[in-house]
């Protein structure tokens, strides 16, 4: 608990808001709002849903970080609701007067430009993950939008497909299950999998479906393409591990679970378990508690002037993270280091895992 | 002497019934005050209004369908189909796309309507089933992937996001909308017809009242009302997709009955829709504000619902509940 | 016996009943008339246990009696017959018949069908008709659903150890004269096991089958008569206040028809239901068409009204030929139909009475394209006072209004909207004597302004009196005509040797 | 006496419809006859479909949504609806994974976290019901605020995560086998001859059917409707419980999500089936085809390769005919 850190900056807050508001003429309606904004800001997570193991995770990496720096952290969810997602983000920046700095993970592309704008124009600093119009860039929200972070879906649907092209023996014919089709994430991961399965012309995609990222949904369409190719199916690759985890059940019905090997991408912990049985040949984390935290962390040291973002290079503003792909050979270690035990991060470490610019 | 007294208690009664709605919204917004001093600024009401803004258009439009007797499922596929094509329109054809793609949500309003009407088809199915054909659409015109509304195109769309002193525009338009529509519904022939169809189908078609035109008609609006709010929606977020909408439709046709409206038709209006549009906004806001526990508000929002319910609907005027 | 002591009972505003007492002694047929309004059917709610009173006692055979629902009262061999749509139609006759008391056919929680159907034959047997009981309701007629009506309140004797109190609600507006008789021979060879309590708006009909009879007005019973001592005029007297009119169906107002033909219809046809119908009715005109049920004569006012498309023939309004294929069309060429479904097909009951009389043509109250509401009341208020409605004011909803006060809201919708043709499909159905007669009155006086009418009617007698021509139809064709001019009217025999 | 027991048009309005009349024994069939056609066609296009192997997997597909509809039917039957489907079925399975031996928490309660899952569930049913008659407000708002509340009860418990099923006898429910279909499949094949019973040999389906046809009349009849009602919503609930042990023994895992999408499958599936919304008509037989139909066509667009794109336009436009088929709208006289 830094709790002279939280002092210091509270003076530090404090002088801020007292020259904004000199210069700005106290406005009587603004009151209430700015007595809020004279405390320390409020971390505030804003994600799609508590129900999937993904978010989960990341909501327990954000508040690790927020214990770390002893801040007031609140979580919003959008329920796969744009309109709310954005309410709710406004809401907050209405509440704590704009002193807040954002994590988010934006319910669809398109909501990342409301929820800039009005972070821009509360004062806020925010940081973005994995959804992003690609015309919308942080350096035009100075100092505000402080980053943007993606994780290179084509290269990780790429790295799962031919990791499972591998395990079958580098011939035979698959089936694939998609996430939501709008969305940034599926459309790349899948076009991971078309350049792998370009490169290995053994392997015959039979069917693409699209899962929703759902376990349910995986599990009845994988047993419908089971009926329809039967044996054919030599391996199942899925854009995220809970559907993997929908096929594998299916699989399981029909006593072909670790004979059919399945990979997903997220690295949640069921996905894990079931590369150490064998049944997944891997998985993909992206680390969401990482996610969470290093968000939370950036937005915080921009938002209390560790650095300006202005002057950051563009790998700092606009970058691609660090993926660690899970399979036989490492996944007891990270079962041990990640599963078993709460991660240490070095929440300090703020571009440690940049492994890249996006490309335009 | 009997007579003017029952009349009297019966205005009495029917005004008790009509403020019971907007009592409570004023109630919840006090609520909220007290848990969370600093809610009630303008500038968090005008958020609240502009929040507001889509759900009561697609609320109004579902108004119009649950006043005829019948539901409206298709809304959140149509808006979503009017945003994709809204984004996909706007480079080519700038401020032309808006009739556009409001036309669309007309074509898809009429034709769940017909599916109804000629085909017979319970509403409920039928507009599933048009609202499942919708969204293959959208999915289909966007290519599957949300279309980002580029730098040109804003320029259209811009003035959506604007404010007119210090009123969001958003709001304004909703306003506009809700105007048009509680004096349709109030003093035109088919608001008045639609009222009588809600409440007794065949003594309207008994009484030479195309029953017919009429649904087809509310189903029309309740498309176009949709498509406007996709439209919005898409202005706002700079963007068209396919799943844009979603999570939309029960919060809409919650608004509408929140605010006492009879799901069984034939009894209420847009007044009462926009109460209820504003109860289901501030009891989601508020929750915020108030710092309800991430993983209470589902529950608080469902007991508040129940509860809302419970208070607002006028059980005197309505003969069965089923 | 059964009785009733100081019963008192109001609704909001209202004394509904006023310290009624009666009695019904074992093996009796008890009548009970009043005009609507008077509180009969509060008064059978209250000894069918779906109303409690606020004040007065019930008992049964001198012992107190508290029922709090109609299961309660069925279980002190109180059953209630209702006038019309009291079965449910989506189950069958069985079902029926023995719906809520399934417990006496259930076996560790399994219900035996076969039993119950078999009970119930035996149950139909007893009043000796002859219903398919794995049939659905909704294929019977109304005279058999009475008759599976009376059959469900008689099922009280397997479980009830003392003689039945039947209470039979209006069960013969629905009926036909020859159904009527043969309910009436039911209820007759039932007295012996069984008292009933007979509603009726059919004086003649109540003093036929009722041993005594009580007269009710305003809330309270204002006389007892034993059957043999009293006619239906005097009772008509008690009831109304006023003495029944010589001229009941205001014959001297009957006026000669004008030569022009609204209605023209030739050889007129709908597969399955009637052919080869051809008639013209006059401007001012009634024309009545007596038949029995089947006869193809309620077809005919559908397809006038709209309702069913004509599949031959050729029918002219105004000498224009028209095939309509909605009621919409038919309103369009200035015809109204007033239906017997008063509830269903006449009014909006949650609507207005104002909102009602426009509901045909808002245009005279649209100005600028929109309704004006001042205008609307002002046309409503007008109405109120010419026809004499009862009612709070033009904004009570319909379903507040007293049968014969809605009929009038009926009649001046389809005058505001201009209606030169009437269709009246049997307008008095369920309407006190008092109201018929201001429905009556209200009929000569369309017909003095030229308006064409067609009448179908529970009654001959109404038919007859009311109209200028009757037609008799027996299975779908025109079998005969009568002049019913003033003076001449003929005789309900002879129509009804054309009927049968 | 003319006509005693001959059949007579009700009113005017609906000898207007009765010319249907011989139509209508016909369209008692013809969601039999859809499912039929749907059958033989997919059967033509991929002769896989009737393989021994494929029937058993769209038996196991339909099982969760068999169980699940016959809930539904009964509700829809009252002329209700029941929108508390996604809760419901999410608080079976959260209850049975927490309790049932998981890799969350250290319960190990066998076949006791079954009987509590159903349990919950029919008391979920049970409080929409008390809650509807209590308050006298519509099903639709009753069993819409219950479905929050569930959810909201479920992603508390479950913390958000998906906490997986690690209790062999339940999981068993899926694996397992007899005569070759997986024991869910018979799970859901009792479900549905329990609910035939309940609809036709017990005085509560009777009961249930008055309701339906007319709300007022079997008040009449001495019916207590509060008691029908809720007996009825706690009714669906048992089933909806069962199809989440069924779910949550299916996935092998429990989250907040699994009955995502659940709601409009099954009153889909209810009303192809040919049930009316109206209530009063169709029955639990109906549902059964009905749900066929919808898992047949959804397992005919994986074996036809229809893109995932059009998947859900081909299943709009299959509802809207087969509903405008096999409906007996003439017998309605108002649809809505």
């Amino acid at each position: 608990m830094s709790h002279r850190a939280s002092i210091a900056q509270f003076g530090q807050i404090n002088r801020r808001t007292l020259m904004m508001g000199a210069g700005a003429g106290l406005a009587v309606a603004a009151m209430p709002k700015r007595l809020w904004a004279q405390g320390a800001p409020t971390l505030v997570t804003s994600i799609r849903s508590l129900s999937n193991p993904y978010h989960a995770v990341w909501k327990t990496g954000a508040e690790a970080y927020a214990a770390s720096v002893g801040l007031e952290h609140v979580t919003l969810v959008s329920e796969g609701n744009s309109e709310k997602g954005i309410a709710d983000i406004k809401a907050m920046l209405a509440k704590t007067g704009g002193n807040m700095v954002l994590n988010s993970d934006p319910n669809d592309t398109p909501d990342a430009r409301p929820i800039v704008e009005a972070c821009k124009s509360a004062g806020a600093s925010v940081v973005t993950q994995w959804n992003k119009p690609a015309d919308l860039h942080p350096r035009d929200f100075n100092p505000n939008y402080v980053s943007h972070i993606e994780f290179d879906g084509i290269a990780s649907g790429k790295q799962i497909a031919e990791i499972l092209f591998k395990t079958i023996g580098g011939s035979g014919g698959i089936i694939a299950l998609g996430g939501l089709i709008s969305t940034t994430a599926a459309i790349e991961r899948k076009k991971g999998l078309d350049e792998a399965l370009a490169a290995n012309p053994n392997i015959k995609l039979l069917d693409f479906q699209v899962a929703n990222w759902k376990s349910t949904e995986a599990f009845d369409l994988t047993s419908n393409l089971l009926t329809r190719f039967g044996d054919d199916i030599k391996g199942v690759w899925a854009a995220n591990d809970d559907m993997g985890t929908g096929a594998l059940e299916a699989l399981r019905a029909e006593g072909l679970a670790g004979k059919v090997p399945i990979v997903g991408i997220d690295g949640i912990k069921t996905a894990v378990d079931a590369v150490r049985t064998g049944e997944f040949a891997c998985t993909i984390t992206s680390d969401p508690f990482w996610q969470g935290g290093m968000g939370l962390s950036i937005g915080y040291n921009a938002h209390t002037k560790k650095f300006d973002p202005a002057t950051q290079p563009p790998e700092h503003r606009e970058f691609y993270g660090k993926v660690v792909s899970i399979t036989k050979d490492n996944v007891e270690e990270y079962y041990k280091n990640n599963i078993d035990s709460k991660p240490t991060m070095d929440w300090n470490d703020l571009w440690g895992r940049v492994t890249g610019a996006i490309r335009a | 002497m009997k007579n003017s007294f029952d009349f009297r208690t019966m205005l009495a009664n029917a005004w008790v019934q009509g403020a019971i709605p907007p009592a409570l919204l004023v109630v919840l917004v006090i609520i909220v005050e007290i848990g969370s001093p600093g809610f009630l600024t303008g500038e968090t009401l005008a958020l609240l209004l502009s929040n507001t803004a889509v759900l009561f258009i697609l609320a109004t439009g579902v108004t119009f369908v649950i006043l005829i007797g019948g539901i409206d499922l298709s809304i959140q596929a149509v808006a979503s189909l009017a945003s994709v094509i809204l984004a996909q329109l706007l480079p080519s054809m700038g401020l032309l796309a808006f009739p556009v793609a409001i036309a669309a949500g007309l074509v898809f309003g009429i034709l769940s309507g017909v599916v109804h009407v000629w085909l017979r088809v319970p509403s409920f199915v039928a507009t599933l089933a048009t609202g499942g054909v919708v969204a293959g659409m959208a999915l289909w015109l966007a290519n599957g992937r949300a279309i980002t509304i580029e730098e040109g195109g804003r320029a259209s769309t811009s003035w959506i996001n604007a404010t007119i002193a210090g009123t969001p525009v958003v709001v304004l338009i909703a306003i506009g909308v809700g105007l048009a529509s509680y004096l349709g519904l109030r003093y035109s022939r088919f608001g008045r017809q639609s009222l009588a169809v809600g409440a007794g189908e065949p003594a309207a078609y008994a009484a030479g009242i195309n029953v017919d035109r009429t649904k087809i008609i509310a189903f029309a609006l309740s498309g176009t009302l949709a498509a406007i709010a996709g439209v919005i929606l898409a202005a706002r977020l700079s963007s068209g997709s396919p799943s844009l909408a979603n999570q939309l439709l029960l919060p809409a046709i919650a608004a509408v009955i929140v605010g006492g409206t009879a799901i069984t038709g034939g009894l209420g209006g847009v007044g009462r829709t926009a109460v209820g549009a504003l109860i289901i906004s501030i009891v989601r806001i508020g929750m915020t504000f108030v710092g309800v526990n991430i993983f209470a508000e589902n529950v608080v929002f469902g007991a508040v619902l129940i509860a809302a319910v419970a208070i607002t609907i006028d059980r005197s005027k309505i003969a069965i509940i089923k | 016996m059964f009785a009733a002591n100081g019963i008192s009972k109001s609704f909001v505003g209202t004394h509904a009943l006023k310290n009624v007492d009666i009695e019904i002694r074992p093996n009796e047929v008890v009548g009970l008339i009043g005009e609507n309004g008077a509180g009969k059917s509060t008064l059978m709610r209250i000894l069918a246990g779906t109303h409690r009173p606020d004040s007065g006692t019930l008992t049964l055979d001198g012992q107190p009696l508290r029922m709090r629902n109609a299961r309660d009262a069925a279980g002190h061999g109180i059953g209630m017959v209702f006038q019309e749509q009291s079965l449910l139609l989506n189950m069958t006759v069985a079902e029926n018949i023995y719906l809520g008391q399934e417990h006496q056919f259930t076996r560790f929680g399994i219900v035996n069908w076969r039993a119950m159907n078999d009970a119930s034959r035996r149950q139909l047997a007893k009043i000796g008709v002859d219903i398919d009981v794995t049939a659905r309701a909704s294929g019977l007629t109304f005279a058999a659903r009475q008759m599976v009506e009376l059959a469900k309140a008689l099922t009280l004797e397997e479980s009830v150890d003392r003689p039945l109190v039947i209470l039979l609600d209006e069960p013969t507006s629905v009926l036909s004269a020859s159904d009527i008789d043969v309910l009436f021979a039911r209820v007759k060879s039932l007295k012996s096991r069984a008292s009933f309590v007979f509603v009726s708006h059919r004086l003649e009909e109540v003093l036929r089958i009722s041993d005594r009879v009580y007269t009710m007005k305003d809330g309270a019973v204002v006389a007892e008569h034993r059957s043999e001592d009293v006619t239906a005029p005097a009772l008509h007297e008690i009831m109304v206040g006023r003495g029944l009119q010589t001229e009941y169906y205001k014959e001297s107002k009957q006026d000669v028809p004008r030569s022009e033909v609204i209605v023209e219809a030739s050889k007129l046809g709908v597969a399955g239901a009637f052919h080869d119908v051809s008639f013209k009715i006059h401007a001012g005109e009634i024309i009545g068409i007596a038949g029995v049920v089947g006869s193809g004569r309620e077809e005919i006012t559908r397809t006038i009204g709209g309702f069913l498309p004509q599949t031959e023939g050729k029918l002219t309004i105004k000498g224009e030929a028209v095939r309509f294929t909605s009621p919409e069309q038919a309103v369009r060429k200035s015809i109204g139909y007033i239906p017997r479904e008063r509830r269903v097909e006449g009014l909006v009951m949650f609507l207005s009475v104002a909102e009602n009389i426009t509901l045909a043509d808002l245009s005279c109250v649209m100005r600028g394209g929109a309704i004006n509401y001042k205008e609307e009341r002002k046309l409503a208020v007008d109405w109120i006072n010419k026809l004499r409605i009862k009612t709070p004011g033009p904004d009570a909803a319909c379903r507040k209004l007293s049968g014969g006060n809605q009929q009038k809201v009926v009649l001046a919708r389809w005058m505001t909207a201009g209606s030169r043709v009437l269709i009246l499909d049997h307008p008095t159905r369920g309407l006190d004597v008092g109201a018929k007669e201001e429905v009556y009155d209200l009929v000569r006086d369309l017909s003095a302004q030229g308006i064409a009418i067609l009448l179908i009617s529970d009654t001959l007698d109404e038919t007859i009196g009311l109209s200028h021509r009757v037609f008799v139809m027996r299975d779908g064709e025109v079998t005969a005509e009568f002049d019913a001019s003033r003076g001449k009217k003929p005789d309900q025999v002879e129509l009804l040797r054309e009927m049968v | 006496m003319k006509s005693i027991s001959n059949t007579e048009p009700k009113t005017a309005m609906q000898s207007f419809w009765s010319r249907a009349g011989k139509a209508r024994r016909w369209r008692a069939f013809a969601p039999l006859a859809v499912l039929i056609v749907l059958c033989i066609l997919i059967a033509i296009a991929n002769p896989n479909f009737i393989e021994p192997r494929n029937l058993i997997r769209v038996a196991n597909s339909a099982a969760v949504p068999l169980t699940l509809a016959m809930g539904m039917t009964f509700i829809i039957l009252l002329g209700s609806i029941d929108l508390s489907v996604e809760g419901a079925v999410s608080v079976a399975a959260m209850v049975l994974v927490l309790l049932a031996t998981n890799d969350s928490n250290t319960n190990n309660y066998g076949w006791f976290a079954v009987i509590a899952a159903i349990a919950a569930s029919t008391v979920m049913g049970l409080a929409s019901g008390f809650l509807q008659t209590t308050l006298r407000i519509p099903s639709f708002m009753a069993t819409l605020g219950v479905w929050f509340i569930g959810l909201g009860f479920s992603v508390y418990m479950l913390g958000g995560s998906a906490v997986r099923l690690m209790d062999e006898n339940i999981r068993a429910l899926a694996l397992s086998r007899f005569l070759g279909f997986p024991l869910a499949v018979w799970i859901a094949i009792a479900a549905f001859a329990v609910a035939i019973v309940i609809q036709y040999h017990t005085r509560i389906g009777r009961h249930i059917m008055a309701i339906g046809g007319g709300e007022d009349v079997a008040e009449l009849s001495g019916i207590n409707l509060r008691r029908v009602r809720i007996m009825a919503f706690g009714l669906a609930g048992f089933f909806f419980g069962v199809a989440g042990v069924l779910a949550a023994a299916q996935l092998g895992q429990s989250n907040a999500v699994i009955a995502d999408g659940r709601l409009f499958a099954a009153v889909t599936a209810v009303v192809v089936g040919g049930t009316a919304l109206t209530g009063g008509e169709g029955g639990v037989l109906n549902t059964l085809v009905g749900v066929l139909i919808v898992t047949v066509l959804a397992n005919g667009m994986i074996l036809l390769g229809i893109s995932p794109y059009i998947q859900q336009t081909v299943q709009g436009l299959m509802i809207i005919a087969a509903v405008a088929l096999s409906l007996d709208r003439f017998n309605l006289k108002i649809v809505k």
